[in-house]
C-alpha cells in the first residue's frame, strides 16, 4: 500500500500487485486481533517462497511470524491444535505439491473433528497454499489439486483470482468458524491493477460473473480466469458475447449463480487446470445436467489439463495447460453443436 | 572484444527489478563471477555478478530505475569473449508457435456465429424440450416454436414430437403410389448422383429368334408358351455369369462381384411405377422354368403378393418397354447394381445381310455400366455376347 | 359345346381378365377399346389372358391369334366363333 | 571409477579428482548464466561448495550400486558418469536430455548408471531408497543403495520413517546427509532442535559419522570404508558430510536469511582450493595444470551448451507418451 493511499483512506483506489494485496490482508488480520499468527516454511527470515510474507518478521516478530522445520505434516497439525486451543492461526504451505504431506492432517483431523466430536469443537484454521503449474517447474511442483480438496466434507475451499479478492477473502476466512483452505495460484503473484479501498462484507460464498454474456458461459476460477477473459475479448470481436463466471468458492459451490448463468446462456464451457477424469469441472458438469438440462442448447464441454505429469519444456506445458486457444475452441464446439449439420 | 551486460532473470516469475546500486565504474576492471551491480526484486536485493573477466566500458542503466529483464545494463571490454560466444547469439530452434496463442484470432474465428435463436437474452418462460426431442423435432422437419406452442407445460419428449408429426400428416391413408413414387426417385436420383454412368447400343437381328420362338411355340400347348421378354432374361443371364464384371454390388468404395445371377425383372405397373424382382439363378434353369417363375412373378405383382427379398436380391436388371415404344431406351442403373440392360421394340428395318439389303426386326439393345467398375469396352463385349446369344437362340 | 348366350360368354370372359389382371377395376373396362391402350396390357398379360380362355372354353388358340384377343368384345366374339365352328 | 582410496595421494589420482570438481563447478556457473538468458527456466538448485561430496562419494560406490539423489543433483548426475551433453540438453528441455526433456533440472534420471534421479520433494526420495536397498537385499545382490538428502529433509516425517525402517530390516543403504547449514532459508539451528545430525542416526542404531564434506580425499575415503561394510551385511550407514553451498538456495533467493561474510569464509576452505593447496604444498601440481584443467572443463561446458542449443524439442504429439509403460518394441 504506498503512502498516498494509506494517508486519503476512503474509496480512492491505488495500484497494487495480487502479492501486495495478500501481504496486507494478513497484516490486517495481524493487527486486528493477536489470536491470529502466521506458520510456515520460510515465511519468516527468507520472506516467504512468492515473497507475500516479506517484511512481516520485522514488523510482528517472531513468536506471530513462525519459521517452520520442512515438516509439513507436523506444523500444519500444529495449526489445527492451535485452533482448537483458542488461536487463529494462518498457515502457509508453501505450494500444494507439498500440502500432500499435510493430507493426513488437513482431512483426517481438521475437515473431520467438529463431525466427530458431535459438533463439540470446530476448527477456525486458515491454510494458505500457492496452486497451479505454468512456470515450467515440472511435474512434481505443477499441481492443480484444489478439486481433491473440494471433495472433503468440513472444508471451505477458495480461490481468489482478483487482486479484490486477495486482499478481502482472507478476513471472511478467518471469521469462519470451520477450516479454511485458500489457493492462491502462481501467475496470480505479479498481477497488477486497482484495489478498492474498503470493501465492506467480502463474502465467501457467492461466485461473480466478471464478464456479462449472452451466447456462451466460460466457468472457472483462480489461475484460469485470465486466460477465460482473454478468450471472452477475442470472442467480443466475433460479435460472441461470452459470460465469464468466476466461482471463487470451490466448496461449497454457488449452484444458485452457475444455473442463472446457464439459464442466460444455454451453453457452457467449464475450464479447470486440473485433470479431466474426477475434476471439479466434472462436478459442475454434472450438477448442471441434474439442475438445469432442459436449458442446454449443446453438451457441456470441459477444458482441463491433458492427463499427463506436467512436463517442463514450455511448448509442451503450454500444450497441456489449459489456454484461451483452447477455450476458443471448445466455445466453437459448443456455438457450432445442434446448428444443422 | 565488446559484449552487453544484461539484466539476467533471477526467478521463474521475474519480470523486472530495480537497479539499485553499481559495484563498478567505467573503467574499472571485473571477474568472471564478481558481483557488477545490486538490484531489488519482490524477493530483496540480489547481486549480479558478471560471466567474464573484462573492463567496465559504460554504464548503460541509471541507478534507481525500474529495468525488465534482458535489458542492456553495462557494456564490458573482455578479453576472455573470445571463447564460444555467449548462448544468446546462437539460433535457438524456434518454439513450434502453433502452441502459442496467434495474436489475432479474429481470421481463425470467423465462422463463429452467434447461435441463431436471438431470443435467448431474458426469453420468458422457455418450454423445456429433451435434446432426443430437438434432434428428433429436427428431423421431421418440425420448428421448435412449433413445439413450444403445444398443450400442456411439462418438458417435451420424443414421443410428444413424433404424436405431433403423426397428428401433422394428412387424415387420408398415404397414397401407397406415391409412396412407391418417392422410393424410385430417391432410388434414380441417388443413381444418377453417384453413379458414372457410360451408355452402348446396338441393333440386334431378331429374325432368328423371333422364328425359333414361333416354331418353339407352335409345339406347346398356350400355357407354355414363351414370350419375347424370358428370352433377353435368359441370355442376359448367361452373358452376365460370363462376364462376372457386370453382376453384383458397388458398396464401401468397391465393387463385390455376387456368386449367383439374379435377374430384376422391370415390370411396369398399371398406371405408372415399376417394380423389378429378381428371377433367381436365372443362369442355371431353361427357357421352361424362367416362363414359369416369370409368369408366376407378374401374377404376384399385378395382385401385390411380393416377398420383400425378391426386391433386393436382383444382381442386374433387365429392362423392355413391351411391344410399343420408342426404338431406344437409356435405362438407369439400379443401385447397387453396377449394370442394367434395356431392350427398345422389336421394328422392320432395313439391314444389310451378306451385302444384300434386306427387312429385318431389329432390336436396339443397350447397356448402361458403372465406370467405376467397367468401361466402354468391356459394355460392348458384354452386349455383343448378349446379342450373338438372341442370334443364336437355341443355346439359351 | 352349344353356343352360349352372349351376355353369359362375355361375363366369363370379363371374370377371367379379372382373374389375370385384378388390378383393373372391372367397371372401367371399355369392351371396345384395345386393353394395351386402356390398361398397358403387356406381352406376359396377353399370353395369361389366352392361355385363361384357352383353358376355360377348352379352345386352342395360335399365337397369331393374340391379337383377336386385344379388347374385351374383340375377344368375346373370338371365342364365340371358336365355339361355333370348332376348327 | 573405483580406484583404491587409501593408497597414498599421487599426481594422476589429485588431479584426476580435481578434475571432476572442476566439471561440475564450470557446469553450475554456466548454468546461472543461461538461467539469466532463459534459456534454462523453472527451478535451479546449484551445487557450488558441495563438488567433494558428489565427486568423493561417487568415486567409492560400484557402477551397479543403486543412486537416489534430490533437486540439487548436477554435481552428483556428471559424478556418476552421465554425459554432460544429456545432463545439459535436459536443463534446456530439449528432446535429446536425459529424460526427454520432461524432467528438467530436479528431474535428471539415467537407468543405466541406475541413477534414480532427483525429487522436487524434501526427503521423497528416503523411502525410495530404502525400497531399492530391501530388493537387492531379497536378490541377495552384492550391490548397495546411496541415498543423498540435505540437512532440511532430516526435519522430515519421512527421514524417521526410513531410518527406522533401514535399521529394522539391516538394509544395505548409504545415507550420504549434506548437511550444508540451510534448508532452504532456515539455518540448521532455526530448524533442528539437535543439530548433531549424526547422533540423531545413531538413535536409530545405525552406524553414523560426520565428515568435513570440503575434503574430497576424506570423503572418498569415508564412502568406501562404509560402501565396504554394507556390502558385507553390516547394515545401514549414516555419514553426515558437513559442507556449504555457495550460491543461493535457488534461482530468484535474494539469501536473507545469512549475511555475505559466512559465504565468503566458506569460500576460502572450499573443496577445489581445499584441494589445489594440498596438491601444490605436495608439490603434485603446479598452476599451469590447474588453468589446463579449468580451460578443458569450460570447453566441455561450452560444447554441451552448443549440443543442448542445437537439439530439437520433444514435438508436442508425443505430449501424452510415458504416462504409461509403452509396450515392448
Amino acid at each position: 500500500m504506498n503512502a498516498e493511499a494509506a494517508a486519503s483512506g476512503g474509496t480512492v483506489t491505488n495500484r497494487v500487485t495480487y502479492r501486495e494485496a495478500a501481504r496486507e490482508a494478513i497484516r490486517a488480520a495481524l493487527r486486528a486481533d493477536p489470536r491470529v499468527f502466521l506458520m510456515g516454511e520460510d515465511v519468516g527470515r527468507y520472506g516467504g517462497c512468492y515473497a507475500v510474507t516479506k517484511g512481516l518478521l520485522d514488523e510482528f516478530g517472531p513468536e506471530r511470524i513462525r519459521d517452520t522445520p520442512l515438516s509439513e505434516s507436523a506444523f500444519v497439525g500444529a495449526g489445527i491444535g492451535a485452533a482448537l486451543g483458542g488461536m487463529r492461526p494462518i498457515v502457509e504451505i508453501m505450494t500444494v505439491n507439498f500440502s500432500l504431506l499435510a493430507l493426513d492432517q488437513i482431512l483426517n483431523n481438521a475437515a473431520t473433528l467438529c463431525h466427530m466430536s458431535g459438533g463439540q469443537m470446530n476448527v477456525p484454521l486458515v491454510i494458505r497454499m500457492a496452486t497451479g503449474a505454468g512456470r515450467q517447474l515440472a511435474a512434481q511442483h505443477s499441481h492443480s489439486l484444489e478439486g481433491w480438496y473440494a471433495h472433503i466434507p468440513g472444508l471451505r475451499i477458495v480461490a481468489p483470482a482478483t487482486i479484490d479478492d486477495a486482499r478481502w477473502m482472507l478476513s471472511a476466512a478467518l471469521a469462519c468458524p470451520d477450516p479454511v483452505l485458500l489457493f492462491e495460484h502462481i501467475f496470480l503473484y505479479n498481477l497488477e491493477g486497482p484495489l478498492a479501498a474498503e470493501i465492506g462484507g467480502i463474502d465467501i460464498d457467492r461466485a461473480a460473473v466478471r464478464r456479462p454474456g449472452r451466447d456462451v458461459v466460460l466457468i472457472t476460477y483462480g489461475g484460469s480466469l485470465h486466460k477465460c477473459l482473454t478468450a471472452a475479448e477475442h470472442l467480443a470481436a466475433q460479435g460472441v458475447e461470452a459470460e465469464v463466471l468466476d466461482l471463487r468458492t470451490l466448496r461449497p459451490l454457488d449452484d444458485q449463480t452457475i444455473m442463472d448463468s446457464v439459464r442466460r446462456t444455454h451453453r457452457v464451457v467449464v475450464v479447470d487446470e486440473g485433470w479431466r477424469s474426477g475434476s471439479l469441472a466434472a462436478e459442475i458438469t454434472t450438477r448442471i445436467v441434474e439442475q438445469a438440462f432442459y436449458e442446454l442448447d449443446a453438451p457441456v464441454c470441459r477444458v482441463c489439463t491433458a492427463e499427463v505429469p506436467v512436463p517442463y519444456p514450455q511448448h509442451l506445458e503450454e500444450a497441456a495447460l489449459p489456454n484461451p486457444s483452447r477455450i476458443l475452441a471448445a466455445v466453437r464446439q459448443v456455438l457450432a453443436h445442434g446448428e444443422s449439420p | 572484444m565488446q559484449i552487453d551486460f544484461k539484466l539476467p532473470s533471477l526467478g521463474a516469475d521475474m519480470e523486472s527489478a530495480i537497479l539499485t546500486q553499481w559495484l563498478k565504474k567505467p573503467g574499472d576492471t571485473i571477474h568472471r563471477g564478481e558481483a557488477l551491480a545490486v538490484v531489488e526484486t519482490a524477493k530483496g536485493l540480489i547481486d549480479i555478478e558478471s560471466f567474464h573477466d573484462g573492463q567496465v566500458a559504460a554504464l548503460v542503466a541509471a541507478a534507481g530505475t525500474k529495468v525488465p529483464v534482458g535489458a542492456v545494463l553495462a557494456r564490458i571490454d573482455s578479453e576472455t569473449a573470445e571463447i564460444v560466444p555467449s548462448a544468446a547469439q546462437v539460433p535457438a530452434p524456434a518454439i513450434p508457435s502453433a502452441v502459442v496463442l496467434p495474436k489475432r484470432e479474429a481470421s481463425a474465428m470467423t465462422e463463429v456465429t452467434a447461435p441463431r435463436t436471438g431470443t435467448s437474452g431474458a426469453a420468458p418462460h422457455r418450454r423445456p424440450i429433451s435434446p432426443a426431442a430437438r434432434r428428433r423435432a429436427h428431423e421431421l422437419g418440425i420448428a421448435a416454436e412449433t413445439l413450444a406452442q403445444t398443450a400442456g407445460s411439462g418438458a417435451i419428449h420424443v414421443e410428444d414430437v413424433e404424436k405431433l408429426a403423426a397428428q401433422a400428416a394428412p387424415p387420408a391413408a398415404p397414397d401407397p403410389r406415391n409412396a412407391m413414387r418417392i422410393a424410385i426417385g430417391t432410388a434414380m436420383a441417388r443413381s444418377k448422383r453417384e453413379i458414372p454412368h457410360y451408355y452402348l447400343a446396338q441393333a440386334v437381328d431378331f429374325a432368328a429368334a423371333r422364328e425359333w420362338l414361333t416354331g418353339y411355340n407352335s409345339r406347346v400347348p398356350v400355357g407354355e408358351r414363351l414370350i419375347e421378354g424370358v428370352l433377353l432374361i435368359r441370355a442376359v443371364a448367361l452373358a452376365a455369369s460370363k462376364i462376372g464384371d457386370f453382376n453384383g454390388y458397388f458398396r464401401n468404395e468397391r465393387f463385390e462381384p455376387a456368386k449367383s445371377v439374379h435377374i430384376g425383372t422391370a415390370i411396369a405397373l398399371r398406371g405408372g411405377g415399376l417394380v423389378a424382382p429378381a428371377l433367381l439363378d436365372a443362369d442355371r434353369k431353361d427357357l421352361k422354368t424362367l416362363m414359369q417363375e416369370f409368369s408366376d412373378l407378374v401374377t404376384r405383382v399385378r395382385s401385390g403378393h411380393m416377398r420383400s427379398g425378391e426386391f433386393t436380391a436382383a444382381t442386374i436388371t433387365v429392362t423392355s418397354l413391351g411391344s410399343d415404344g420408342a426404338d431406344v431406351l437409356y435405362p438407369i442403373i439400379n443401385p447397387p447394381q453396377v449394370a442394367i440392360v434395356g431392350a427398345g421394340i422389336v421394328t422392320e428395318r432395313p439391314w444389310v445381310v451378306n451385302g444384300k439389303l434386306l427387312v429385318r426386326p431389329l432390336l436396339n439393345l443397350t447397356v448402361a455400366g458403372d465406370h467405376r467398375v467397367t468401361d466402354g469396352r468391356a459394355g460392348s463385349r458384354f452386349l455383343r455376347v448378349i446379342a450373338d446369344l438372341l442370334a443364336n437362340p437355341e443355346q439359351l | 359345346m352349344t353356343s352360349m348366350e352372349p351376355k353369359d360368354l362375355s361375363s366369363r370372359v370379363l371374370t377371367l381378365l379379372s382373374a389375370i389382371a385384378p388390378d383393373i377395376e372391372p367397371a372401367s373396362i371399355d369392351p371396345n377399346r384395345d386393353l394395351r391402350d386402356q390398361f398397358d396390357f403387356d406381352s406376359m398379360d396377353s399370353l395369361h389372358f389366352a392361355t385363361a380362355i384357352s383353358k376355360e372354353f377348352g379352345i386352342d388358340i395360335d399365337e397369331r391369334d393374340y391379337v383377336q384377343l386385344s379388347g374385351l368384345r374383340k375377344a368375346c366374339e373370338y371365342v364365340q366363333a371358336k365355339l361355333a365352328s370348332p376348327v | 571409477m573405483n580406484d583404491d582410496a587409501d593408497s597414498a595421494l599421487t599426481r594422476e589420482r589429485g588431479l584426476s579428482l580435481l578434475r571432476d570438481m572442476l566439471r561440475v563447478r564450470c557446469f553450475e556457473d554456466r548454468c546461472v548464466q543461461l538461467y539469466g538468458e532463459l534459456k534454462i527456466r523453472g527451478f535451479l538448485h546449484l551445487c557450488n561448495g558441495e563438488e567433494a561430496v558428489a565427486v568423493g562419494a561417487m568415486r567409492s560406490l560400484g557402477e551397479d550400486d543403486a543412486i537416489v539423489s534430490t533437486y540439487r543433483e548436477h554435481g552428483h548426475a556428471l559424478a556418476r558418469g552421465l554425459p554432460m551433453n544429456a545432463v545439459m540438453a535436459e536443463m534446456y528441455g530439449k528432446q535429446t536430455g536425459s529424460s526427454r526433456g520432461r524432467g528438467g533440472s530436479m528431474h535428471i534420471f539415467d537407468i543405466s548408471k541406475r541413477f534414480y534421479g532427483g525429487n522436487a520433494i524434501v526427503g521423497g526420495g528416503l523411502p525410495v531408497s530404502i525400497g531399492l536397498a530391501l530388493a537387492q537385499k531379497l536378490q541377495r545382490q552384492s550391490t548397495i543403495t546411496a541415498c543423498f538428502f540435505g540437512d532440511g529433509a532430516v526435519a522430515e516425517g519421512e527421514f524417521h520413517e526410513s531410518l527406522n525402517l533401514a535399521a529394522l530390516w539391516s538394509l544395505p543403504v548409504l545415507f550420504l546427509c549434506e548437511n550444508n547449514l540451510y534448508a532452504m532459508g532456515t539455518a540448521l539451528a532455526r530448524a533442528e532442535s539437535e543439530i548433531d545430525i549424526a547422533a540423531k542416526a545413531r538413535g536409530y542404531r545405525i552406524d553414523a559419522a560426520a565428515i568435513d564434506g570440503m575434503d574430497v580425499l576424506a570423503v572418498q575415503t569415508a564412502v568406501r570404508a562404509a560402501a565396504d561394510r554394507i556390502r558385507h551385511g553390516g547394515g545401514p550407514v549414516f555419514l553426515e558430510m558437513r559442507t556449504y553451498r555457495f550460491r543461493a538456495h535457488s534461482m530468484f533467493d535474494a539469501q536473507l536469511y545469512r549475511d555475505k561474510t559466512e559465504t565468503e569464509a566458506w569460500q576460502k576452505k572450499g573443496p577445489i582450493i581445499t584441494l589445489t593447496t594440498r596438491l601444490k604444498a605436495a608439490n603434485l601440481m603446479k598452476e599451469e595444470d590447474y588453468q589446463r584443467l579449468e580451460r578443458e572443463a569450460r570447453a566441455e561446458v561450452e560444447a554441451a551448451v552448443a549440443f543442448a542449443e542445437r537439439s530439437d524439442w520433444e514435438p508436442v504429439s508425443n505430449l501424452e507418451r510415458y504416462v504409461y509403460a509403452e509396450p515392448a518394441q
